[in-house]
């Protein structure tokens, strides 16, 4: 049985406001964490891909597939993955979000696009095989799951070799 | 296979709060002493301490399993943390679970703690750095979008809307009402969810579990242990786990293979054919409303698409065939992520003993299961127990 | 080898940076609320008796560590003044840099108490300090004290 | 009456201060590799993996979610524990003795190189409250319980700067270490203080690379494997974390780890039936506390026997044969992997040329490192 009583003396309800207004004391700290994470093999070659303007993968001769981003091995066949392959850069919408909100729980401002992530399916890679990228160039209530979509590039002086080298995907088919 | 047997002995549970003025540590230290008070134990009769919370980047301590040892019990005993991300809670009762039938230790301590608050000015920024951080974080990706990817994917497949799952935040948020832990019991109607702010199509507000700090612990014992302290031992007797890949955007989110995967093994242990049948009362893990729905049909609980159904008819209603969050949920409890999942165990806990009060679901359950999800749609984590 | 693939130039290597872009603000807890409080307010340090085991926490504790008693009603009031437990001369800053003026790190045990506060020495040089050395606690004039361990501005030989 | 467990088999990267050339999905994915067709496995034999490993230190809010590719694992039944490989390995040897599983895996891996705010992200593991507003490098720690230790047992400096020398040395002929150096023991000595008595040599350098272990029951094991390593202990222990009350001089965690693995392996005299010891020694002095705390001499000794030559290869007692934490690198979570691998390969007789003569039981214990008070200690027999 939990006791009612006794739950309710477990903890001390405050308020963000409690501890800002210094009722309740406490301690402010942020902390440095960097990183520069090592690309290794299949995400350098990867980005550097991105930088040329085109998607890549690698084929997994048993299931299939064409690994989005490339790995070395297949984690699903537990073996080397085959040949690299050039993936196209249109696709499927298979599902999608219409985003009131920024990473950091902020509200997206008043005349600001609301953010439309999508998963979006690559031609050439195979069923479900799909990278998270961002609609835009279209009225979030206009897209649909389903829809074909293009990857609209930045110029090739801009590419940095990154998953941001793809602005975001338009929709080419309505 | 001749397993030995391991019951739930004990069981404790902290108010949860948006705001907790108490350090993770005495948390800990509230769930812990009631657990262990209410089977009349003490420290002494612990032989090891294994601790499940989730990210460091909620308390915002590195390592923050060493940081609250001390408060869980763990003083010079051997003590491990897990940590499957928001499957931790129900991977804590299966780690407690490992230590017992191990022959190792006769008694366990198992705690969960989640101190969310510290994270200024809100939790959700820790959310930026699950994902890849290479080829997925410069999108500045956010977790309620990967929540709504998955949703809008669910209700695509099935034709389910945003009125039927609303639903689910109705019943919980009312089944909360009587949970003394609770944080958001209310009783709210499906407008209510549906007006509530958009937070990402199709997420709306009231669709989500809120920010909570708070703890769980529950004391485990060998069956001679169990016999010796208690009338009421409820023992564990299915457990399973799973973790899918980490490339979520390579399988269909419909559904989760990943639950599938592990409740298929905590049934086979278990001794379970008929899931819906035999199974009386179930916590699945509810997050967001349409997981509670999503998660039943990985649990098998119903056939694939046909959670809704059951919803809409009542069978998940605390008064129904296959009561679903009795205790209310993470959407009406509150969800300090790991001591969630715990939460869910304590229910069953409760329900089985025929203690749950005014939550005490009719009929006399002798067999429920409690399941916690985490990570990038990936984990599953599920206990069978019977009284 | 297990690769299939290695890169074969050194111009080939890559990363990519990142950071874990968080804020945190933490509460002292009930038993840190009371021992901040007492230091803001009152100059003095408190610790939390068990009688059980024997000890007394400084810092204080809702609960003994050892027998999980409560100790929310056993605080006790502890002298501003122990004795270096242990020390060391620190030549780092945080960021790994060498400092200006090494820094003498120690825990002073406090007298009449199992426990003490980590903070650092003032008022004497390196090479003096041992471990037993009694010290007093220096702490910031009351009107600039937030109720945090920063309050106490570090220790020194007692008098 | 319960079931036996064994190593049947390990897989390593080497350990090197940096490996740019390799992301750390295939770091893991070669000693995953090796591990598997060492043991004559394949991920579908496995039942379940345990993997290690701290979010802060991967660089991910939720680190464990990217642990399953590399090692074969997604789908299947794989949790993390965020601490030292040996508590991961404890956690096997549990699930092995419950009778649910036959062979479960053990992962841990360490790109420390990718982190780059190390001493930033100790002291983020202090107490929020009372010690890290101080905002000091958390090398104090190590500092003030090296003091303190030297202080109660009359430990010299000289006799840890000994530990260094021959770690370092060790490593020089270990293939797999990444840090070996020949010095001298006035060489190391004069190295520049961090934490008095602490100098920069005391504190291992920082390592990448990744083990990974497969283990199986007892019969599994003699159907799957010629030389099975037995675990025949495992312990792990927490004393109290904070500061300001946990004891200075010795390390109580570790000797409670090693109570309990000693009584699972029904040893009594450690010292007579230990033959080798690879432990925790990312701070010089760690060496020497750890090797009293394992009761494998007497307080006060683990200096002289160390100047003596008594825990070289060559000597009574060899520690740390593979070059130790300050040879082969401190590898974080992984730390206690390189420990227990070492001790395979020795009892294995793969050892290379720092190979053991007559050894037939070994000890492995590793430390969570700064600020903690957790170790882990497995005994194995051949």
């Amino acid at each position: 049985m939990l006791d009612a009583d006794l739950v309710a003396k477990t903890a001390t309800k405050i308020s963000l406001k409690d501890i800002q207004d210094g009722k309740v004391l406490s301690v402010k700290d942020k902390p440095n964490l960097k990183y520069a994470w090592d690309n290794g093999v299949a995400i350098g070659r990867y980005l550097a891909e991105l930088k040329e303007g085109r998607i890549i993968g690698k084929r997994c001769h048993s299931c299939k597939r064409v690994l989005v981003p490339p790995r070395l091995f297949c984690e699903l066949c537990w073996r080397p993955t085959d040949e690299w392959t050039y993936v196209q850069d249109t696709g499927t919408i298979l599902t999608f979000v219409i985003s009131h909100v920024n990473w950091d729980a902020s509200r997206v401002k008043k005349g600001q696009r609301h953010h439309t992530p999508a998963v979006i399916e690559l031609d050439g890679a195979g069923k479900d095989q799909a990278i998270m990228h961002l609609i835009d160039d279209i009225d979030p209530k206009d897209i649909k799951i389903g829809q074909k979509v293009q990857a609209v590039w930045k110029k090739p002086e801009e590419r940095t070799g990154a998953i941001t080298d793809i602005k975001y995907f338009k929709v080419i088919k309505k | 296979m001749g397993l030995r047997k391991v019951a739930i002995v004990g069981a404790g549970l902290t108010k949860f709060y948006r705001y907790a003025q108490e350090t993770p540590k005495e948390l800990a230290y509230e769930a812990t002493k009631m657990a262990l008070d209410s089977c009349e134990m003490t420290l002494d009769d612990i032989d090891a301490v294994c601790l499940g919370t989730a990210p460091d980047a909620f308390d915002g301590v590195h390592m923050k399993g060493e940081y609250l040892s001390d408060g869980a019990g763990a003083f010079r005993k051997p003590y491990m943390r897990h940590y499957v991300g928001g499957g931790t809670g129900v991977m804590s009762p299966i780690h407690g679970w490992f230590h017992v039938a191990s022959g190792m230790f006769d008694t366990c301590l198992v705690v969960a703690e989640e101190k969310m608050s510290s994270a200024y000015p809100h939790p959700a920024g820790a959310f930026l750095t699950i994902f890849d951080h290479t080829t997925e974080q410069p999108l500045l990706p956010t977790l309620i979008w990967i929540f709504a990817i998955e949703m809008h994917r669910f209700m695509h497949k099935h034709g389910y809307t945003k009125k039927d799952i609303a639903q689910v935040a109705v019943k919980n948020k009312g089944n909360a009402l009587l949970h003394p832990s609770a944080q958001l019991g209310a009783k709210i109607t499906v407008e209510d969810v549906l007006n509530s702010e958009v937070m990402a199509y199709p997420v709306n507000r009231l669709d989500i579990s809120p920010t909570s700090d708070g703890a769980a612990a529950v004391v485990l014992a060998s069956e001679e242990v169990a016999r010796r302290v208690t009338e009421k031992p409820i023992w564990i007797d299915g457990l399973g786990y799973c973790l899918d890949s980490a490339y979520w955007c390579n399988r269909d989110l419909y559904y989760p293979d990943y639950v599938e995967v592990a409740a298929r093994q905590a049934y086979k242990m278990a001794g379970i054919k008929e899931p819906s049948k035999e199974i009386h009362i179930a916590e699945p893990y509810d997050p967001f409303t349409y997981k509670e729905l999503h998660h039943i049909e990985g649990l098998m609980l119903c056939k694939r698409g046909e959670s809704v159904r059951m919803l809409l008819d009542g069978v998940t209603q605390r008064d129904g065939n296959l009561p679903c969050c009795p205790s209310g949920g993470a959407l009406g409890v509150g969800n300090p992520i790991a001591a969630t999942g715990l939460m869910k165990v304590i229910e069953i806990f409760l329900q089985l003993r025929g203690e749950a009060g005014e939550r005490q679901v009719p009929g006399r359950p002798t067999c429920g299961l409690a399941q916690a999800w985490g990570d990038l749609m990936q984990v599953g984590t599920v206990v069978v127990m019977r009284s | 080898m297990s690769l299939t693939e290695r890169l074969q130039e050194t111009t080939q290597v890559g990363y990519w940076t990142g950071e874990i872009p968080l804020e945190y603000v933490y509460t002292c807890g009930r038993a840190g609320e009371a021992y901040f409080r007492n230091l803001m307010n009152k100059g003095t340090f408190l610790g939390a008796r068990c009688e059980r085991c024997q000890i007394t926490y400084v810092p204080p504790r809702i609960y003994c560590e050892r027998c999980f008693d409560r100790l929310e009603n056993n605080y006790v009031e502890v002298a501003a003044r122990g004795t270096v437990h242990t020390f060391t001369v620190l030549y780092r800053n945080l960021d790994g840099t060498k400092k200006d003026a090494p820094l003498v790190m120690a825990l002073v045990a406090l007298d009449g108490a199992d426990g003490g506060v980590v903070h650092c020495l003032g008022e004497i040089k390196p090479e003096e300090v041992f471990i037993g050395l009694p010290v007093e606690a220096a702490l910031k004039p009351k009107n600039q004290r937030k109720g945090g361990i920063t309050d106490i501005k570090y220790f020194k030989p007692a008098k | 009456m319960t079931r036996q467990v064994a190593v049947i088999g390990v897989g390593a990267t080497g350990f090197r201060a940096t490996t740019p050339d390799v992301s750390y999905r295939e770091l893991t994915y070669e000693a995953a590799q090796k591990a598997y067709l060492d043991a004559g496995v394949e991920p579908k034999d496995i039942g379940a993996f345990v993997a290690t490993s701290e979010d802060f230190v991967e660089g991910y809010s939720i680190a464990d979610e990217y642990a399953p590719d590399q090692i074969g694992a997604a789908l299947k039944s794989l949790y993390t524990v965020p601490g030292d490989f040996i508590q991961s390995m404890g956690s096997a040897v549990m699930m092995l003795k419950s009778g649910l599983y036959d062979i479960v895996a053990v992962q841990g891996l360490s790109k420390a190189s990718n982190m780059l705010t190390k001493s930033y992200l100790t002291d983020f593991a202090l107490d929020p409250v009372y010690n890290r507003p101080l905002k000091q490098h958390a090398d104090y720690i190590a500092g003030m319980e090296m003091n303190r230790f030297l202080f109660e047992t009359g430990t010299t400096r000289e006799e840890c700067a000994q530990v260094v020398v021959k770690n370092k040395r060790n490593a020089m002929f270990n293939p797999l270490a990444g840090h070996g150096c020949d010095l001298t023991l006035d060489y190391v000595l004069e190295a520049e203080m961090v934490a008095y008595p602490l100098s920069e040599l005391d504190i291992a350098p920082y390592a990448d690379g990744a083990v990974v272990m497969v283990l199986a029951a007892g019969e599994t094991a003699r159907a799957l494997s010629d030389q099975p390593v037995w675990v025949r202990g495992v312990g792990w222990s927490s004393d109290s974390p904070t500061l300001e009350t946990r004891g200075w001089g010795q390390a109580v965690y570790a000797a409670l780890a090693a109570e309990m693995a000693y009584k699972m392996a029904g040893i009594r005299s450690p010292r007579s039936e230990i033959n080798f010891i690879e432990l925790n020694d990312e701070f010089s002095y760690k060496e020497l506390q750890h090797l009293e705390a394992l009761r494998l001499c007497n307080p006060g000794e683990a200096g002289v026997l160390t100047m003596d030559g008594v825990t070289e290869i060559t000597g009574a007692l060899p520690v740390n044969a593979s070059g130790g934490c300050l040879g082969v690198g401190n590898l974080l979570e992984c730390t206690g992997g390189q420990k227990v691998l070492d001790v395979v390969l020795q009892l294995r007789g793969e050892a290379g040329r720092n190979q053991l003569k007559n050894v037939s039981t070994g000890l492995a214990m590793g430390w969570r490192g700064l600020p903690t008070t957790t170790g882990a200690v497995a005994i194995l027999s051949n």
